[in-house]
């Protein structure tokens, strides 16, 4: 059962790489949080399958909560901030934005 | 394979401290060059980590030890991992986002004072 | 350790510590930076440090990323176009970078193999820890008996230094200019901007019951992973999303300016406290065993026990008192007038 | 039990891949959004469903306890994860973002 959920970890860190690359890559900073979102939850799951690997579940389930937890917080204050600030780009200057604004 | 299992965690040590100081020296922002100190202490950290694991050793709370005064069989040594890299590096982290703020508000006033975060830019208002 | 998340997990801190320090623009750097330290908290986990992993979540992955958010909403996102003239030094830190790389590597040849039982660091003074917590002081988790009982001095004057910087926060950034200085918040001003009834729904339900976890990890900090640090930082990582979703007045309403100090000093003069309280009852500095005298039903290991608790509750408070209010003065640029 | 946690665990990985895959493929940031907001919800019950169901494979209380607690990340995050999405939506459709159509070049100038 352990090696099933090392592979399934691993796993879970290819799909990692994957939205890491829309969080790297994404066109706009909002794609990033998106990503970033996404891999917080991710991790989460994460953590509590390294509990299950360490079988000491009760010791990570805190750290995993409190994760998710925070997870949430950072996407609320980065999403507030285009509430304030308009503009999805850094007003232009030598980024490459391969993104719809460009058409 | 052992051999670079052995390594792995140092050299990649090494390397994110490399990318840290390389963003200190060489970046012209100050939030950026804040950001290089953050990776670097992380790197410093993950060192620290990194001596302070043992292999086949389960994490550093005594399993079932909760019953007063009741100590029960010998405990292991090689089945927990160390402490006090762990210890050490909870308050080095603590510790990180008080020098974070600080670094953070002396940007702002920096901004305040001269409306850019850029290095160059900030110098020839100076000069 | 399990070495094979261990490898992708450092590729993918790579990556991401790579992509950070690359990225033109401030606000995607610190998005960036945020999911670095997610996958930090990920490889301290995989390491077995509890502890840390629950310190990086709550303040590498929470209150840094926030803070880095409120800093660049309060300046700007732009990173400026390069010179040419600043290939040398580019350059120059290239070659420093890589020399510094070259000395550790070449010292890297000495280390001790990755979780390997015998390195120098676990053979001095840490066998000692892990066999004598429990007879020593009944705390199972070992990181708490070390940082709060053997280790309390350091962990003291840790708790004074993230003051030193709460103060230095409010030192450099606050104004004091009576124009700047905040009328007497209302407790329901509705902000200028967006009013979004979702989410102050969602985080009005969610915030009692975030406070209530953190006073948990901070209780419970003897049996599992937390403590005062862990605590503390999620206690004031609430009065954030607070200030995010409601107004910031709100949180001035509960937690005023003046209060925030207070409770600050409050929180490190616990500690040292119950310190010198153990100096009074005829023990050593931070010796909690005398703490017997005075508490009732307690014998000595049980009053170190109790002793730890009482500074973990200090160091909660200090450090959900400067939390708050380093971020407030941070998204406000120190005139207490509007946040993110 | 041990069956119906592989088989719950392996579900939970292919929404999580669906995802995924929805995150890197679709054209635009709000069709992008929809597969995330959806997927990782549902994908992180099933994978947290199968985790807590393997830690209760002896009726104890502690391990109820564990359970419950897996449980609670799961109720926490239905609760979290649907708001960070309306939140970072509601931010990208106040920042302008232009949805995605089939004809961009008729519909945006």
């Amino acid at each position: 059962m352990d090696s099933f959920f090392i592979g399934i970890g691993v796993a879970l860190c290819f799909l990692i790489l994957l939205t890491l690359h829309r969080a790297i890559q994404g066109p706009t900073a909002i794609d990033r949080i998106m990503g970033v979102n996404v891999i917080g939850t991710k991790t989460t799951i994460l953590l509590v399958i390294i509990g299950s690997i360490y079988h000491r579940v009760d010791m990570f389930v805190d750290i995993a909560l409190a994760y998710a937890l925070l997870n949430f917080i950072v996407t609320i204050a980065a999403s507030r901030y285009f509430h304030h600030r308009k503009n999805l780009t850094s007003s232009g200057y030598g980024f490459k934005f391969r993104s719809e604004e460009d058409k | 394979m052992h051999a670079l299992i052995a390594d792995y965690n140092y050299w990649i040590y090494i390397l994110l401290m490399m990318i840290g100081l390389y963003a200190m020296l060489a970046k012209n922002n100050l939030v950026k060059k804040v950001i290089g100190m953050s990776i670097f202490q992380t790197a410093i950290i993950v060192f620290y980590v990194s001596i302070g694991a043992k292999e086949h050793a389960s994490i550093p709370i005594i399993a079932h030890g909760s019953g007063h005064g009741a100590v029960e069989a010998a405990i292991d040594v090689a089945h927990y991992a160390n402490p006090l890299p762990h210890v050490l590096m909870l308050t080095a982290i603590v510790v990180s986002v008080g020098t974070l703020g600080v670094a953070l508000a002396i940007c702002l006033g920096i901004h305040r004072r001269y409306n850019s975060l850029e290095e160059d830019e900030i110098q020839e208002q100076l000069q | 350790m399990i070495w094979q998340l261990d490898f992708c997990v450092l590729t993918l801190i790579v990556i991401c510590a790579f992509a950070t320090i690359m990225v033109k623009d401030l606000l995607s750097a610190a998005i960036i930076f945020g999911a670095y330290s997610f996958l930090m908290c990920l490889l301290w986990t995989e390491m077995g440090a509890v502890d840390v992993a629950f310190t990086e979540a709550s303040v590498g992955a929470g209150v840094s990323t926030v803070l880095f958010f409120a800093a660049v909403y309060q300046t700007t996102r732009r990173v400026g176009v390069r010179k040419s003239g600043r290939m040398l030094s580019k350059a120059f830190a290239l070659v420093a970078a890589l020399l510094t790389g070259l000395v550790l590597v070449i010292a890297e040849a000495d280390f001790p193999g990755f979780g390997d039982i015998f390195t120098p660091a676990s053979l001095h003074v840490s066998p000692y820890y892990i066999t004598q917590t429990l007879h020593d002081t009944n705390v199972p988790n070992m990181v708490t008996s070390v940082l709060a009982d053997y280790r309390g001095f350091d962990t003291m004057f840790e708790t004074a230094v993230i003051f030193t910087a709460g103060l230095a926060v409010i030192a450099i950034l606050r104004r004091f200019k009576k124009e700047d200085r905040c009328d007497l918040p209302e407790p329901y001003v509705i902000s200028a901007g967006y009013p979004d009834t979702i989410i102050r729904f969602v985080a009005r339900q969610l915030v009692p019951f975030i406070q209530l976890f953190a006073l948990y990890v901070v209780a419970h900090g003897h049996h599992s992973p937390g403590g005062g640090f862990q605590g503390g930082v999620i206690l004031g990582a609430s009065f954030i999303l607070l200030a995010i979703s409601y107004d910031f007045k709100v949180v001035l309403g509960i937690m005023s300016e003046r209060w925030n100090v207070l409770l600050g000093n409050i929180g490190v003069l616990i500690y040292a406290g119950i310190g010198f309280l153990c100096l009074l009852l005829g023990a050593n500095f931070l010796d909690y065993s005398m703490l017997s005298k005075i508490l009732p039903a307690t014998d000595k290991i049980m009053a170190r026990s109790h002793g730890m608790l009482g500074i973990e509750i200090g160091v909660a408070i200090a450090v959900m008192a400067i939390v708050i209010s380093i971020y407030l003065n941070i998204v406000s640029h120190g005139k207490y007038d509007k946040g993110l | 039990m041990t069956i119906a946690v592989i088989m719950l665990t392996l579900a939970g990985l292919i929404f999580f891949f669906a995802t995924t895959v929805g995150i890197l493929r679709f054209p635009d940031f709000f069709s992008r959004m929809h597969a995330a907001g959806k997927g990782d919800t549902l994908s992180s019950l099933l994978m947290l469903l199968p985790l807590a169901l393997y830690n209760f494979h002896e009726f104890d209380l502690a391990n109820m306890l564990v359970a419950l607690k897996v449980l609670l990340i799961a109720v926490f995050i239905f609760m979290a994860s649907p708001t960070a999405t309306h939140a970072i939506l509601d931010a990208g459709y106040e920042a302008g973002i232009k949805p995605w159509t089939k004809k961009p070049e008729e519909e945006s100038p």
